[in-house]
């Protein structure tokens, strides 16, 4: 989960690391009146998208006046494809220079690792790597002083600003492990008059950990209605442009089934991946989302390991005894209990295979043709 | 470093890294769902599952297999060289933790939704004490004919040289079935885990089919997302054995986590493409196709 | 440092560990008002000596009038030699089974450990040693659920307990780590109708991390005048009740010069361990905190090591210049600038030696008679 | 267990393991008084001190030993075997830790007042990467005619068959020049530190002094407080060297602390005589005044 800027400002203050003075305004009232205590204010348009400076999501205005209009419109427009629903209005600092911090995690190193880079308010990924100081962290001791001193040495920063830029990545450390952080990004980590600023704040959160968030962490949903209903049952699920409803088990044999069908020429409508394990009445409301998305075909694709394939069919019964199909539905069934799956199947007449090829063959051209299938 | 070494070591020792006829294993949460069902199908493939644990309902038996309440209760009763846990996500940190401190030399952790977090705690634990963890969110391992810890559907491997390595459960059933189907059996299946931060690397465990005298072609079942195939190109570049692979997530779009939280393209890195041509620029052989792949293997081994 | 058991309870129920309902009272007004309200009620006097219930500082009253007046006896009597400042008043709990927990530290193992016994409410020194379960924590995974839980059915604690036990257990342990804790101990941890309640509190903190302990951290001081000055100049300074004052430098030094003045008849009136590298200053204001307790002979004995014999020699031939001493005084150095300080020495007629022997033969002999020394 | 794997395989290097002519010795807190003070000292004796560290005083010059900002700069330019640490008690964990994780493989620290936290931090550190600390609080370690890394005064000392271990600084220095007097040299003399926790332990030192070939007998200064002499008692009833022991603290009342950290009779433990007795019955010969130690090693040695 992603963090919207303001929110991510409002845990760095909580923090203790400094950020601009500003208020985020989910409408242009009142503005004014803050932006005549600012004198030269920055409005930025609350998005979660990258690149918003370029998109036109970051905007001045040196009088409350402009401040108010140039929020009015920012709140109108879409950034990147995103609505503005808010925006954050901050003073207007004369910035000397701008660095970058970030903590996030090493997949293939295994642990945290810190990003430091005296190249900051650009993309890190367009800064030439021998710009770039990455360190790896011990888990065990977490993020220590000397750490933070060595990353500020080598990327030159002045002698004068290196215990306060060690408070501040000590500080990124507690938020990133107490709030279960997949990135705690400060881009850019600007000097002004002396002092350290965060001017920009980026956080995500690791999802797996939302059972034990703190009180105080805000929630961002970038997700449709579709996919929160999915979450909630515990499958993941992501929305495609197809027409082709696919639901599988397991991530590899899902994007494996997408990639089938565009190998056959047919669109794929979703991800569904319903996980191990899953039961019948996961599966039942599982199915149930598909139909709401009305596709022209449903193919499921199950491999049974933790997942049992009688309780795959069972759920297909279900749906079609009490919803009933207006589509074709290909089910093919291999692995646990897949014969009992299948007599489940039989008895219902729905169409199974127990070679995936065969399945997507038939799905792809029952959506091209249109055609009726198994109801 | 431990870790390094340890999988050093384990490449003379294949066998027993893994799992034989006589490897002892026990269940944590054993008294779930899960835990049981699998208990049972383990027990019905010859593994040798000596105990059980639950917190709060030790005295039990769950096929025959005693609970325990702690994990130093059941070491007190029973030798115990591996540990599968299906305990929910909250609490694997928690049972990983006890099994490693206890001094159970392997992990396997099949419960999905771990948080990233708890998986570095793990990580860095069995780093500093020198343990194996396959997983979190992992079908675990299987060595045909031997025995196996996991939840994988048994019958569809048989003994035979192809090793198979994978990030994926179901996909790599599906190809281990193609595989059996068209005469190649499998010196071991072993699942890496869908998540971003996993015990067992795929060059760990390239590292020990390069040295295992059964096995004489490896297939590596990767995915989008994460550099696991990159890293993993490196250690294939210097292997005398033949490597087939097979990345799922080709039409995956960027940004969107398909599934697994390992499975996302995010700015730019973890592509099919970039993956694809790292691999077969580093000598594998890559399938386009799940069912090419046992022709792939059957011109390798020729 | 020794935290009386009402500012344990106060950090207890900050880190959301279950204490009985109850107030601190410093006289004993109002104290009826709470008592009426609690009905029975328990009133222990706040002192940092161990058997505090043996010695009579533990009493029960029924009616609020009765509280009152058993308050009032308690804050003027003595416990085990130290005066009482302070009582708890408490509800009287209906207890109906008794646990030992505590985290210390295991300096053998060089790790906190976890000690735990279903033999509460007596001193844990007179437990069996097979009664007693102590687990060693490592310190990188901290305090996790699995350890306390182990302990838990180790001690036979009832099922329905242990996740309260756990979640207590846990936060002993961050309270251990964040006010770095010498010593957490709750005895008794008491079943009350289903409940755990920490019936008493425990708590030494580490005198070394005063320059970092937490605002909320209550101080106490166990500790004269004379050695909170000596504290001040980052000196040891212990009191004792013989008439041969000591200064030496290390703690083995010192504690030997007593041994041996001891193992010669006489008697110390202090340990001063003025440490390594003492300066000057500091050695001139520590001779002043010994000329405070009118010995009949102060006895000096450096081994110059990181403490220059030089500037132990110009301590006190400052303080002769500018004091004076009244009483027979007996330097011995030997080490890091011996011979520079037997020269300073020399200059000002104080009586000097090179081993410590003569030095404390001396001594002994001059507060045994009482005679006149170097002055 | 890392830590015993260090120090035993520490027997069959000795020399290596404390210092000897070549090692290169590092100063953290050069340029404070103390560390200033010091260097000098032990360059005077011999040491090669190559570099010192202090945290924004890099480019300088100490006695001629180049300064450096950070460890890992230090160790861009010179090879580095050992770092002594006179930092302040704060800054003591951070120096330790940073020297640990940048791979230096023995740590002393002369700091007194370190956090007792602040200590379990560094030595569990310390264990897991396979690293030797001496101290907190403690005057070093020397072995005289090779090197010393520490603060003691050290023309007291001279090379010879016995070694010491001690709990405190100066009374160790002057038992040590008692023996010198005597004619007896030492083949190293250790400061174990003088608080609850402390990195090397008095069996740790003596396993070494054991297995060395020039140590003849050893000396364990030892004080109330604690149980390190009853661990130690452990050790030396299977020693075939023989050990004298001296306790200090046999005035001492209970419940105070005597100047070190570590220096406190508890709960009626760590007392003078339970030490006494306990090291008397593993065959220690303990000592009742300082200066008897020369005629009891003389005693043994003949």
């Amino acid at each position: 989960m992603k963090l919207y800027e303001y929110m991510g400002k409002e845990l760095f203050k909580k923090c203790g690391i400094p950020v601009p003075v500003g208020k985020v305004y989910f409408s242009s009232d009142d503005i004014e009146e803050l932006a005549a205590r600012l004198e030269n204010v920055v409005i930025k348009a609350q998005v979660l998208s990258g690149k918003r400076g370029k998109a036109g999501g970051i905007k001045f205005a040196c009088t409350p006046k402009e401040a108010q209009k140039t929020a009015e419109k920012l709140l109108k427009v879409k950034i990147n494809n995103n609505s503005v629903s808010a925006v954050l209005v901050e003073e207007r600092l004369s910035i000397e220079k701008e660095y970058y911090a970030a903590i996030t995690v090493d997949g293939t190193k295994k642990c945290p690792l810190l990003i430091v880079s005296a190249s900051g308010g650009v993309d890190i990924e367009d800064v030439a790597e021998e710009r770039v100081i990455k360190l790896p962290l011990d888990i065990h001791i977490g993020m220590q002083p000397y750490i933070a001193r060595e990353a500020a040495w080598r990327i030159g920063m002045e002698k004068a600003l290196i215990p306060q830029f060690t408070g501040m990545i000590i500080k990124m450390y507690q938020l990133f492990r107490n709030y279960d952080c997949e990135l705690v990004e400060i881009n850019p980590l600007a000097v002004c008059d002396g002092r350290l600023i965060a001017v920009d704040a980026k956080i995500n959160v690791d999802d797996e950990a939302r059972f034990r968030c703190p009180a105080d962490l805000p929630v961002t949903e970038e997700i449709t209605e579709r996919e929160r209903k999915a979450r909630d049952l515990g499958i993941s699920y992501v929305e495609l442009d197809g027409d082709i409803a696919v639901i599988a088990n397991g991530a590899g044999i899902t994007m494996s089934t997408l990639d089938l069908i565009s190998h056959y020429g047919g669109k794929p409508r979703n991800f569904m991946d319903v996980g191990g394990g899953a039961t019948t009445g996961t599966m039942f409301n599982a199915i149930k989302i598909l139909l709401s998305t009305g596709p022209k075909v449903i193919l499921a694709n199950f491999f049974g390991g933790i997942t049992r394939c009688n309780e795959v069919a069972g759920a297909f019964a279900q749906v079609k005894d009490k919803i009933g199909f207006s589509m074709p539905v290909i089910v093919r069934l291999s692995g646990t209990n897949d014969e009992e799956g299948m007599r489940i199947l039989e008895r219902h007449n729905i169409k199974y295979y127990r070679s995936i090829d065969k399945a997507v063959i038939k799905a792809v051209g029952m959506a091209a043709a249109g055609e009726e299938g198994s109801i | 470093m431990a870790w390094q070494l340890l999988v050093r070591r384990a490449v003379y020792n294949y066998m027993a890294f893994i799992i034989n006829k006589d490897t002892k294993v026990m269940v944590q949460g054993i008294t779930g769902c899960q835990g049981k069902f699998h208990t049972a199908q383990m027990l019905e493939y010859g593994t040798e599952v000596v105990a059980g644990v639950t917190p709060g309902k030790g005295g039990r038996y769950i096929n025959g297999v005693p609970v325990y309440n702690t994990v130093s209760e059941a070491l007190l009763n029973h030798k115990i060289d591996a540990t599968i846990i299906f305990v929910p996500a909250p609490g694997v940190k928690d049972a990983a933790l006890e099994a490693m401190s206890r001094g159970i030399k392997t992990v396997v952790i099949i419960t999905e939704h771990v948080p990233l977090h708890d998986e570095l705690d793990i990580i860095a634990y069995a780093r500093k004490t020198g343990i194996s963890v396959i997983g979190p969110n992992t079908f675990g391992v299987i060595v045909p004919g031997q025995g196996k810890i996991g939840i994988m559907p048994h019958t569809i491997y048989k003994p035979g040289p192809v090793g198979i390595a994978a990030r994926s459960g179901t996909l790599s059933y599906e190809i281990a079935l193609n595989l059996t189907q068209a005469g190649f059996g499998q010196s071991a299946v072993i699942g890496l885990g869908g998540d971003r931060v996993v015990g067992l690397s795929f060059s760990d465990v390239l590292s020990i089919f390069e040295t295992d005298p059964l096995t004489r072609a490896v297939v590596l079942v990767g995915e989008i997302g994460g550099n696991a195939e990159e890293d993993a190109a490196e250690f294939i570049s210097k292997m005398n054995k033949p490597v087939v692979a097979f990345i799922a997530g080709k039409s995956a779009p960027r940004g969107k986590r398909m599934g697994h939280a390992g499975a996302i393209i995010e700015q730019g890195r973890g592509s099919f493409t970039s993956k694809v041509k790292i691999l077969s620029s580093a000598g594998a052989n890559v399938a386009e196709l799940p069912w090419e792949i046992p022709n792939l293997v059957r011109e390798l081994l020729n």
